[in-house]
């Protein structure tokens, strides 16, 4: 029988712009001595570690192997795992797994990223195909852009409904002593910031970051002895549904509503909106805060924007999305899935401070990247029969 | 015919090229700085196994807890292992055929990876004590020590 | 030592760079020597569902079956989505600021079931409209790369908004 | 725990330089020839795991290149970044974990599209060392180096290892460089990096891997012949390379004690019928034999000359020609294992070795051999 997995412990550093004062290992390593004192657990008690984030950042090759100062891998199992934006929520299914199949009883994972070591577009720019790409690609904002294109001519949808939610997550993420950006914007703000990719502007758009995050997943006979409260992992399910970009169907992200069409069937969920109390999602711009939030089935498509106006998924709303901030105010690239989780878990042990959705008993967390890929993981309060 | 068989394979000739700049962090910063300003070398200990890490560990990886006090260390050593690279590659900064060497400083737990310079390559051997020689302008960078060189006996 | 403000170095890669030669395969080769000798744009048919791909590559992703059929598409096509780059970035190419502003669409060209992405010709921004028809613009010089198209203009501007893909 | 079985491999050609393939299409190759081998079709196949390396793709999420040439399409699927033994562990556990009944596994890498010493370069720390110009070639000298003047072994035993497994070469099909070497030949070759001379080296290579992991039931099912997973363990060392003891491999050491335990192995040398090993360097073969415990500590030399390594040897190690004979990098260690998988299946043709009922396959990451996988594998 393969065992049920929870995390137990969760670690952040205090992101920000650019952290001169230590190197990538050390970020690391704090995120990492911060989820061991959460779970009071000690490096010796962990078995494996896995990690990841995108090569070309930072320019380190072989990151599993560099990092093993800050990592705690020094002696132990240690794997990298590495799909772009989604590496985050990549690890956090690739801890599920991991410990599901007993092969380790508490399992720790770490997303990072140094986004200050580079030039965030010119360093994407290298995720994509050399001979097809990028002469004219210019990282994830153009890709985005033109989704938001699309987006917008199939369904009538303004910059203005998409302003709205920046303005929900930055105003969330006021609440979240981890977030980069702690400071309210207005519809007024987003709609005049600098404008950078039609139709997207400065605050459409997630900041760059730098940042770390370490989860641990434990098996089922020592999770409730390590955190009264574990986060038991519901499911899992993830799409790369493209290895091109000129094949992406730009509406409505297929590779989410199929992933968590996978994740629902396999979990019971039939109506995310009720059933579902809290979501983390990987949503890099404002756009992606509408039509994504369709693809996850909470409405049909192009009425997303009268959720958001009518507040339902603010705090205090029938369901609260991205209590954190999210990625718009948050984005260390390797580890904002994983934050995903983190945050996703910190609801669900009822750990997430001010930013507490009440009685959470169902939370779902999601990435997305590469050639528009996405992750899905659902979080239960109950330990799934 | 098969058009398969009549295609010249061509190749897309490309580099990447995303500058880098990397945050050395505070313990890092202070080794240079002592290197580049005093010509000093430091190690940092823990104090949990003794271990003395040079280059400088924030922490370290067996008890997984920040190192405590600085020491300083060499700045003479003790050569480890080494090799003498004949090949050229762009990013030596020495001409080749160039000596590398791992070194273990007086004091030091650990051994550090750098040049070996003003040596006859078939004299290298594994045991050879050797000192730093220091560049006259120093940038704070591990090239500060221009290479290490044998200690001429006493 | 303490009470001072500690200097925080940082490392530069400067001009380093890592060269790379990336084989283009067979087909994704026939299509740059067809764009370069004759101007004509080809895309690849699966032999399941029919779907016409452009650039050809040898498999079909949802079908896993091998394609060979290959289809001439294009010059004309529709605006599929698009954006006007406005903010610098470092082109990883050169390791320098990459000139914008540019545009850059995707197109479903005439024939092809997917889309095809490129320098969009945005003097005149007021012509581009998702659902445009479009054309390529080929250069007079070319060597057998993306580059031997210029750009994708505007023939037709559309009013309505039409449904992509 | 349930038994989980390999039930297809897929090898293609290993070359200097596939320039008519992209990434993609090598892996259509591979993939293509595991489903075939194992008899099923891509509909059969519930969930992937890629293994590739962004530095030598020229491409961070070098993964993406290659989604549609290895079935994934509207399946789960993940990455490892590293070699294929690592990719092939999580794609066992996503088994393990309930979730699937089949993973397919794939690796691919094209060592002729970069410049090696950029690639390894950067697998060095920014801050201390990668200033030094210090490459894969040079690390593995100051290790040699090390290892040689801690137990005496002699270049010349380094050099039996080369004529050995470039010789083994001649009788795969798969390999690159078969070469008829004397000692005297490799002695003679260009000196590299002293002790490493051209022929304790590997070459440049292209190629790529799949192979196919099944539940027992469904493996049952697919084939007679099932390759059964009966252990596998991985470990890191230290990461700066003067923070570790370069003539010794604990992680190795550590690593196979896992896979032993697993697999109930008691006696290596004489339990295991044929190895595997990811041979970078000639000395490393020697050095491997130590860690895994095949000879005691620094007899991997008296190993190699007493004749036991070879072909016909009481312990035969790297039949396949190793990396000395194609070294494809992130793939070269899921190759290990689907060489493993065709010996225990009686398929590896003219370089069988007969009746094999357990194997080894080996597979690092990062440099001087820092972290190892082992698996042992068996009918």
């Amino acid at each position: 029988m393969p065992n049920r997995v929870a995390i137990v412990g969760t670690g952040q550093t205090h992101h920000c712009t650019r952290r001169l004062d230590v190197n990538g290992v050390e970020l690391i390593y704090e995120a990492v001595q911060r989820a061991l004192a959460d779970a009071e657990l000690k490096i010796q008690d962990i078995d494996g570690v896995i990690i990841g984030n995108m090569d070309h950042f930072e320019g380190i090759n072989y990151v599993d192997c560099w990092s093993i100062d800050g990592s705690g891998g020094f002696g132990k199992p240690t794997m990298k795992l590495t799909t772009g934006g989604t590496t985050g929520s990549t690890l956090a299914i690739g801890g599920y797994h991991m410990v599901a199949s007993g092969m380790f009883d508490k399992l720790l994972v770490i997303g990072w990223e140094k986004n200050s070591e580079s030039d965030t577009t010119g360093a994407i720019t290298t995720a994509f195909d050399p001979i097809w790409d990028r002469l004219v690609f210019a990282g994830a904002i153009s890709g985005l852009a033109v989704e938001a294109s699309v987006y917008m001519a199939t369904y009538g949808v303004t910059e203005k409904d998409a302003a709205r939610v920046t303005v929900r997550d930055r105003r969330h993420a006021c609440l979240n002593p981890y977030a980069h950006l702690r400071k309210e914007v207005t519809i007024e703000e987003v709609m005049s910031s600098a404008r950078l990719s039609d139709p997207l502007k400065l605050l459409d758009l997630c900041p760059r970051t730098d940042g770390a995050c370490a989860v641990i997943f434990a098996s089922e006979n020592v999770a409730e002895k390590i955190c009264p409260k574990p986060a038991w992992i519901l499911g899992t399910a993830n799409r790369h549904l493209y290895t091109y970009l000129g094949d992406a169907d730009f509406v409505n992200l297929p590779s989410l509503q199929r992933a968590s069409a996978e994740l629902y069937k396999k979990t019971g969920i039939r109506e995310p909106l009720k059933q579902i109390d809290v979501m983390e999602l990987y949503i890099p711009y404002s756009f992606a805060g509408l039509s994504w939030i369709e693809a996850l089935g909470l409405c049909k498509p192009g009425e997303a924007p009268r959720l958001l106006w009518d507040g339902v998924t603010d705090l205090g709303g029938e369901l609260p999305i991205n209590a954190s901030g999210g990625v718009i105010s948050c984005n260390p690239i390797g580890a904002t899935g994983l934050i995903r989780c983190a945050e996703a878990a910190l609801q669900i042990m009822g750990k997430a401070d001010k930013r507490q959705v009440p009685d959470v008993k169902i939370a779902l967390s999601s990435g997305f990247g590469g050639c528009f890929w996405s992750d899905v993981l659902l979080y239960g309060a109950r330990k799934p029969l | 015919m098969d058009w398969l068989a009549n295609v010249e394979a061509m190749v897309h000739h490309s580099r990447i090229k995303v500058p880098y700049t990397w945050s050395v962090g505070e313990t890092g910063s202070r080794f240079f700085v002592e290197l580049r300003d005093h010509r000093r070398i430091l190690g940092r200990r823990c104090e949990g196994c003794r271990t003395v890490y040079v280059p400088p560990r924030k922490m370290c990886a067996r008890c997984f807890q920040d190192t405590g006090a600085w020491v300083e260390v060499g700045p003479e050593g003790t050569l480890l292992t080494y090799t003498i690279v004949r090949y050229a590659n762009e990013l030596q900064p020495v001409k080749a055929p160039l000596a590398y060497g791992i070194i273990q400083l007086d004091g030091a737990s650990t051994g550090l990876v750098h040049l070996l310079g003003d040596v006859d390559l078939k004299a290298i051997r594994s045991g050879m004590r050797l000192a730093p020689v220091f560049q006259e302008k120093r940038a704070g960078t591990i090239l500060d020590i221009a290479y290490f060189q044998p200690v001429k006996a006493a | 030592m303490s009470g001072e403000k500690q200097e925080l170095l940082v490392m530069q890669s400067g001009e380093k760079e890592q060269p790379f030669h990336y084989a283009v395969g067979r087909y994704g080769s026939k299509f740059l020597m067809e764009l370069r000798d004759h101007k004509k744009l080809l895309g690849i048919r699966c032999p399941k569902c029919r779907k016409v791909y452009v650039p050809p590559r040898q498999v079909c992703g949802p079908c896993y079956e091998k394609m060979h059929e290959l289809v001439e598409v294009g010059p004309g096509g529709t605006l599929v989505g698009y954006t006007i780059l406005r903010f610098h970035f470092v082109d990883p190419e050169t390791g320098h600021p990459k000139p914008v502003p540019y545009g850059y669409g995707f197109i479903r060209l005439d024939g092809a079931d997917n889309a095809f992405q490129h320098f969009i010709d945005v003097r005149d921004e007021s012509k581009i409209k998702v659902g445009a028809r479009m054309r390529a613009v080929f250069k007079e010089q070319r060597k057998g790369n993306l580059a031997d198209i210029q750009h994708f203009e505007v023939i037709d501007p559309v009013k309505e908004i039409g449904k992509p893909l | 725990m349930e038994r989980v079985a390999i039930v297809g491999v897929g090898q293609i050609q290993q070359e200097r330089n596939k320039v008519q393939d992209t990434f993609a299409d090598m892996v259509f190759e591979a993939t293509t020839k595991a489903l075939e081998q194992a008899g099923i079709g891509i509909r059969q196949i519930e969930n992937v795991v890629s293994a590739s390396n962004d530095f030598w793709d020229g491409r961070t999420i070098s993964s993406m290149a290659i989604n549609d040439a290895c079935g994934s399409y509207d399946k789960n699927i993940s990455c490892v970044e590293g070699d294929g033994t690592f990719a092939a562990f999580y794609g066992m556990t996503r088994i393990l974990s309930g979730a699937y009944d089949t993973t397919l596994v794939v690796a691919h890498c094209k060592g002729s599209e970069s410049h090696s010493a950029h690639i390894t370069n950067a697998m060095f720390d920014p801050l201390y060392v990668r200033s030094l110009g210090v490459d894969s070639i040079g690390s593995a000298a100051l290790q040699a180096r090390r290892y040689l003047d801690r137990y005496g072994i002699t270049e010349e035993q380094c050099a039996l290892v080369s004529v050995k497994n470039h010789g083994n070469a001649f009788r795969n099909p798969c390999a690159q460089l078969p070469l008829k070497l004397t000692v005297a030949d490799v002695m003679k070759s260009r000196m590299l990096a002293d002790p490493i001379k051209l022929l304790d080296a590997s070459p440049i290579s292209d190629g790529a891997c799949a192979i196919i992991l099944a539940r027992e039931p469904v493996a049952r099912k697919i084939t007679d012949r099932p390759v059964w997973i009966r252990g596998v363990g991985y470990c890191a060392d230290a990461y700066h390379l003067g923070d570790r003891d370069l003539a010794e491999c604990d992680a190795l050491s550590k690593a196979s004690q896992k896979a032993y335990q697993m697999g109930g192995i008691r006696n290596p040398r004489k339990e295991l019928d044929v190895v595997e090993l990811y041979d970078a360097f000639s000395y490393q073969e020697l050095l491997w034999t130590e860690g895994l415990g095949l000879c005691g500590r620094g007899e991997g030399g008296k190993l190699v000359e007493s004749g036991a390594t070879q072909m016909k040897g009481e312990i035969p190690v790297t039949p396949s020609g190793g990396l000395l004979s194609a070294h494809t990098v992130t793939a070269a260690g899921l190759v290990r294992i689907a060489e493993a998988v065709l010996q225990l299946r009686g398929g590896a043709g003219e370089h069988q070795i007969p009746g094999a009922k357990t194997a080894l396959a080996h597979g690092v990451n990062g440099p001087c051999g820092q972290s190892h996988c082992v698996w042992i594998l068996g009918v």
